[in-house]
């Protein structure tokens, strides 16, 4: 079943906080170079998903591949190695850093110290506002600002797969936007993977490729997103719209 | 959870807490008194039993750690000889830590539950004064306080408590009074501890030098051990002399400060904190600073290897203490253990603590001191004077007579007896 | 895991909290339930103090003194949330005041028995007085900074006896004279089982109280206020106030708990109140069970074994007189340190915690037995 | 105005061991949010080991060597053995482990080596020079001051500029951001706990010599005055654990030298009580708080 150009595989995970798990068998697969939108209602799990593929919270059950690796037993902090990075709710920007120090993080693991610069210097050219404020600390920018500097962290350390949560979150819809458009371009010019987990339905089905419907811990759901958009049942029955 | 439960659940808390009281207490009760012959406490037949309570571990253990120890030997040295009128002494030693509050429980658990017949050699000012009003009401003799305070020479209101070393205001005096002699015309300044220790040390210098003859006097505190500004202030007002009422850690601390500072007056230091391998341990490489430190003291020294007495207690070091290092605190331990055995024998094979009490009170005791102790009906101190020593060549000495004098405005006298020589078996004999 | 401990998470705490509504037939009951358990206390001490001999009376009497403190401490500490290092000092303002009030009797040649009550009502007064200084201080400080506060207090109070030693005299302290027993006990009894009176009346008094305060709407705030101090506010309680009553109680029990040690001592002298003690108060309420008057108990009497147990460890080993006096004192302490990190490890809840779950696991069995 | 001098240049020497250890205490409290109550314990136990090779070998420099990797070592197993494993849920739980630590090292030093105090030798004459009639400051003094100026400049630039202090600072303010970005939190931890039990290791080399001398608790009323700089300058800034140190070694000799030295700890008291009431989160706290 996974095949050559699945770079995310997730099987029958089970994961949760306490006694009860919040995710119950969740299958699904994200196939190399293109943009998956995990959505659903609030408390569906998807954060949870999140956290579970990057390690944050351990799956009781299942397994999760990453390009026909199982990450069982991989540290969280390996797993940028693996390729994978993971942009968490609330955008992790650390506030105490300046931009220049968050972004740097993102490369810092990496061996190859003239690609990580390189890296970083693109990130500068892409995220233009960033470059003007370098030495400002993290938490003197506003909200678009640090998705910016977030995305352009996990950038840095040119991933395959980027985990995306929540990336509209009380953001402007001009913002949302130049940010979707963004995920697309870097889709189509770098064969960027991204798992993007959204609130704001439309916009993330509207660049996404698959999209990924989540209801009380389950997928109940797995369709090209362009299906989903004119679906009506189905976004009355789970989306709400 | 019903309430129902809970209080179940309290009941059997309670239950569980009780019955654990009564195991405790009921273990606790190791038969003490059960043994004990006639209505004498801690006495019978083969053994005395005897209590003290010593700073053995925390910041003030040092030093002061091995004075216990060293009585012990002495006391195992006399059982192996056969005891006094046929008893063993057991010396049980309590750490306190010389914390007060420790005092108070040992103290009680040595009388109430060990049921000593005395107390000896309780050490420390602030620590046995807690615990004076509870021996008296226990009518328990309180011998020998190892601490110079005035505190326990009050025969009316403590008439089972005696010191032994002599108070710091005879300290004080006899110093002052070689200063005022040897160095007629210099410029005095006084370090104290900001305690009785330093205010009655002070007192003595001033009798002899009167209230403005000390042209600088600080005080320091044992919690800051920066003595900079202190010593600085000496320099400042150009002091000669420097009397020193510290404890050895402080002594050095002073002598040390001043070298730094280029500083270097005379030192005259109390007992208490002139003991010279105690300093040099502490000092170190700068050791050589103690040259001419002129100190007080009223026992043996303990490099003096030609005395007999020190011939003696090196024997039973090795013997009975492991051979632990000899210096002054050992001498002073089984100085006690000495004073103690005779005290005993004094008091007669019918042993009371009222015979005890009574003996002591007669005095007449002659030992390793060189000054004589002052024990009558009406007089609870120690020893009554000092006799000067010096560091010189690094090794410190005798020199000069030994002096007597009191705590009030009494003359500062030669003591000019010669001490005794110790028996031959090295246990003292009835007298 | 019960619901009071540190580990606790919040919400369990607040439905363990929300279950005991203020309905004023439970308060009733609680009172009622709390005088009966302090009652049948009382009269369980006072049979204990015919049956052990006085030595035990006496560590039980001082047990009792520093229950006062530990269990104000851990109302503070445990209910509250606010650290203090300087308990030690608070008990030393107590115990001052009752050396004070009972010279000032003796010198004027004021006699009786009910004349110790008024100086220890003194001593609590003077000691909420200074609680409350500190206490609001205390409101505008948190965490590390509190504690550093708190533990210039404890190094600062037993200092001021040297500075001022004129009032204070310095470290020897000052001798607390205190009536014999009433001569209607009879002319030989003892005076240790006199003293356990005293200080279990005291204590048990003082546990009554803060058992009902715990329960009542103050102790709500109390733990509201530790939880989340914004929710706290939103929820409309006044934080800084309650965190200044929280200090005052427990500045109150610990001067009562310094008092009654003076009275049991007969003495009061800085060297008992330091910094030492302080820190060991702490960790006494820790090791007993944070949080829970009867942890503070266990604590209280760990404070007073431990330096007989001191004695007893190393008598129990045979060694050579040179390493006995190594031993001699720091092996107990060793012994008490790994004891305390190894509790914080595995069983944060303390020797309380322990015991309740043991408890709860005999309760459990014996039903399921009986069904 | 000699006074003046001499109390200042004398208050700053002392203040410069103050700062060294504060700055320890703030780099664990940055770290781990755990104010280390054993740090003066550990840092005694270092110096034990100086001792200890110092008198096999009769190389003070070796000693003082072994001191500061014996003090890194300590720091690591300290955090690695106990401090790991310590629930953080309550703030309190680290402080009793750290109160426990004290009591246990100390007894095993007091077990180990007794209880006598063991002279601490100075790798430099303690002798002042004078200048004018005024005893001024010894090469020791100088030594203090070149080796704690060593340390805070080193630390400023591990933290400032190197990847490592890069790595520490994230995985102190977002562990859980940091671990996604691949720093070993874990690891980061350790490292912070070490090098602050290595700073606290010098502080203690540098101060026992001037002090009583090598003694289990040698280091309790250093712990005192450093926590009290660490809190007067803010237990999240170094500068301020620096700056503190230094009011702090100021204050006490100016106390001790124009009032008496009984009323140090009353004026340490105050000291902290005016900070604090005017700035509840030290002297360098941000100006907005971060709530955590």
């Amino acid at each position: 079943m996974s095949e050559g150009d699945d770079l995310l595989v997730v099987r029958e995970v089970v994961a949760g906080y306490g006694a009860a798990p919040v995710l119950h068998a969740v299958d699904l697969t994200v196939p190399a170079g293109t943009i998956a939108a995990v959505v659903g209602a609030n408390g569906a799990g998807k954060t949870t998903l999140l956290r579970t593929i990057s390690g944050v919270l351990r799956p009781q059950a299942g397994r999760i591949e990453l390009a026909g690796e199982d990450l069982r037993g991989v540290p969280v902090e390996r797993l940028v190695h693996r390729g994978m990075a993971h942009v968490p709710e609330g955008r992790g920007v650390i506030g105490e850093l300046t931009v220049d120090e968050n972004l740097r993080l993102g490369g810092l693991w990496r061996r190859d110290r003239s690609d990580a610069a390189r890296a970083l210097d693109e990130v500068y050219q892409l995220f233009e506002p960033l470059a003007r404020r370098r030495r400002h600390l993290g938490h003197q920018l506003s909200g678009g600002e640090r998705q910016m500097l977030a995305l352009g962290r996990a950038l840095v350390g040119r991933p395959r797969l980027l985990l995306l949560d929540e990336p509209s979150l009380g953001l402007a819809p001009r913002v949302v936007a130049r940010i979707m458009a963004l995920l697309r371009q870097l889709r189509d010019s770098t064969g960027l993977t991204v798992l993007l987990v959204e609130q704001n339905v439309r916009s993330a089905l509207s660049v996404a490729d698959q999209g990924v419907v989540m209801s009380l811990g389950r997928v109940v759901t797995t369709a090209p997103a362009a299906d989903l958009r004119d679906d009506v049942d189905l976004r009355h029955a789970y989306l709400g719209f | 959870m019903s309430p129902m439960h809970r209080t179940a659940r309290r009941g059997l808390a309670i239950a569980s807490t009780i019955v654990l009281l009564i195991a405790t207490a009921a273990c606790g009760d190791d038969g003490g008194s059960g043994s004990s012959r006639g209505n004498v406490p801690g006495v019978t037949d083969t053994e005395i039993l005897v209590g003290t309570h010593m700073p053995l571990t925390g910041p003030a253990a040092a030093g002061y750690s091995k004075i216990a120890p060293a009585t012990k030997a002495y006391f195992d040295y006399v059982n192996a000889n056969g005891g006094v009128h046929g008893r063993k002494i057991n010396y049980k030693i309590m750490d306190d830590g010389y914390n007060p509050a420790n005092t108070q429980q040992v103290v009680r658990q040595l009388v109430l539950q060990d049921k000593v017949f005395a107390i000896l050699n309780g050490l420390g000012t602030p620590t046995h004064t807690g615990v004076l009003d509870f021996l008296k009401t226990n009518r328990v003799p309180d011998l020998f306080v190892a601490s110079g305070s005035r505190s326990w020479d009050q025969p009316e209101k403590y008439p089972g408590t005696f010191g032994f070393n002599p108070d710091y205001t005879v300290e004080g005096k006899i110093l002052a009074q070689h200063v005022k002699t040897a160095m007629p015309g210099r410029k005095v300044c006084f370090l104290g501890q900001d305690d009785d220790f330093g205010r009655d040390s002070l007192a003595g210098v001033e009798k002899i030098f009167g209230a403005d003859g000390v042209a600088v006097k600080q005080t320091y505190v044992t919690s800051n051990t920066n003595v900079a500004p202190q010593i600085g202030a000496f320099k400042a007002a150009g002091c000669q002399v420097v009397v020193l009422a510290t404890v050895p850690g402080f002594t050095a601390l002073s002598i040390g400060t001043a070298a730094r500072l280029g500083f270097k007056p005379q030192w005259v230091v109390s007992n208490v904190g002139a003991d010279h391998p105690t300093l040099s341990k502490q000092l170190g490489e700068a050791a050589p600073l103690l040259e001419g430190m002129i100190g007080g003291n009223y026992l043996p020294m303990q490099n003096d290897t030609a005395n007999p007495w020190i011939q003696l207690f090196t024997r039973i070091n090795k013997e009975h203490n492991g051979n632990a290092e000899f210096d002054g605190n050992t001498v002073y331990g089984m100085s006690v253990g000495y004073l103690f055995v005779q005290a005993l024998l004094a008091a007669g094979k019918d042993l009371t603590r009222e015979g005890l009490l009574e003996a002591v009170g007669k005095g007449g005791f002659q030992g390793p001191g060189l000054v004589p102790l002052r024990f009558s009906a009406d007089d609870h101190s120690g020893y009554g004077g000092e006799r000067l020593t010096r560091v010189s060549g690094g090794v410190q000495s005798y020199f000069g007579p030994a002096y007597e004098t009191d705590e009030a405005d009494g003359a500062v006298n030669e003591y000019t007896v010669t001490p005794v020589q110790p028996p031959a078996n090295g246990v003292p004999t009835g007298n | 895991m019960s619901a009071t401990s540190a580990a606790t998470p919040p919400q369990e705490r607040t439905t363990a909290a929300a279950g005991r509504p203020g309905d004023p037939h439970r308060r009733g009951s609680t009172l009622l339930r709390h005088l009966a358990v302090v009652v049948v206390a009382g009269l369980l001490l006072l049979g204990v103090s015919y049956v052990v001999e006085p030595f035990r009376n006496f560590q039980l009497a001082t047990v009792a003194a520093y229950l006062c403190a530990t269990a104000g401490l851990t109302v503070l500490t445990g209910l509250n949330g606010q650290l203090s290092l300087g308990h030690g000092a608070l008990m030393a303002t107590g115990a001052y005041t009752v050396a004070f009030c009972q010279n000032a009797f003796y010198d004027r040649g004021v006699t009786g028995g009910s004349l110790l009550l008024v100086s220890l009502a003194a001593a609590i007064v003077a000691t909420v007085a200074v609680g409350a200084v500190v206490g609001v201080a205390a409101a505008r400080l948190r965490g590390p900074y509190l504690a550093g506060v708190t533990l210039a207090v404890a190094v600062v109070v037993p200092a001021l006896t040297v500075t001022f030693d004129g009032v204070f005299n310095g470290e020897q302290g000052l001798s607390v004279p205190v009536e014999p027993p009433p001569l209607a006990l009879g002319a030989y009894f003892p005076y240790e089982r006199w003293q356990l009176w005293i200080a279990g009346a005291a204590t048990l008094l003082t546990l009554l109280l803060l058992a009902n305060l715990v329960r009542s709407r103050y102790g709500r705030t109390f733990r509201a206020v530790r939880d989340d101090e914004v929710a706290a506010r939103l929820a409309g309680i006044h934080v800084a106030r309650t965190q200044v009553l929280a200090f005052v109680v427990s500045a109150a029990t610990a001067g009562l708990g310094g008092a009654l040690l003076a009275v049991l001592a007969q003495s009061v002298s800085p060297g008992a109140f330091g910094l030492t003690l302080s820190l060991f108060l702490l960790m006494a309420v820790v090791i007993g069970g944070l949080g829970r008057l009867a942890g503070a108990f266990w604590g209280a009497v760990l404070l007073v074994a431990l330096p007989d147990l001191s004695h007893s460890v190393t008598e129990q080993l045979t060694l050579s007189a040179a390493a006995a006096q190594r031993l001699e004192g720091n092996l107990p302490l060793a012994i008490f340190g790994i004891t305390l990190v190894v509790v914080m490890l595995v069983a944060p809840g303390g020797v309380q915690g322990l015991l309740s779950r043991l408890g709860r696991a005999l309760l459990a069995r014996l039903r399921a037995g009986r069904s | 105005m000699d006074r003046f001098v001499f109390l200042t240049l004398d208050g700053l020497s002392r203040g410069a061991v103050y700062a060294a250890f504060a700055l320890a205490l703030v780099l664990i409290w940055r770290a781990a949010r755990v104010v280390n109550f054993a740090q003066g314990a550990m840092a005694v136990a270092a110096a034990y080991v100086a001792y200890s090779v110092a008198t096999a070998t009769g190389s003070y420099w070796l000693g003082f060597v072994v001191a500061l990797v014996g003090g890194l070592l300590l720091g690591a197993l300290v955090d690695r053995a106990v401090m790991r494993h310590v629930d953080h849920t309550s703030p309190l739980n680290p402080v009793i482990v750290a109160l426990g630590l004290v009591l246990l090292i100390q007894a095993v030093l007091g077990m180990v080596y007794g209880s006598e105090f063991r002279p601490a030798e100075a790798p430099f004459s303690r002798g002042a020079f004078t200048v004018g009639g005024l005893a001024v400051l010894s090469p020791y003094d100088l030594f203090v001051f070149g080796a704690v100026t060593v340390v805070v400049c080193a630390l400023a630039w591990i933290f400032a500029r190197t990847a490592v202090g890069l790595r520490m600072r994230a995985a102190a303010f977002a562990p859980e951001v940091s671990r996604l970005l691949g720093v070993n939190v874990g690891g980061m931890l350790t490292l912070g706990w070490a090098l602050a039990s290595g700073v606290g290791a010098l502080a203690a080399m540098l101060v026992i010599p001037t002090e009583l001398g090598l003694h289990p608790h040698a280091m309790d009323l250093v712990f005192v005055s450093s926590f009290t700089a660490a809190v007067v300058g803010g237990l999240d800034s170094p500068p301020g654990a620096v700056v503190g140190g230094l009011i702090v070694g100021l204050l006490l000799s100016y106390v001790s030298g124009y009032a008496g030295s009984d009323l140090t700890p009353l004026a340490v008291l105050v000291l902290l009580l005016a900070v604090l009431l005017v700035r509840p989160g030290g002297l360098f706290a941000p100006v907005a708080a971060r709530r955590v």
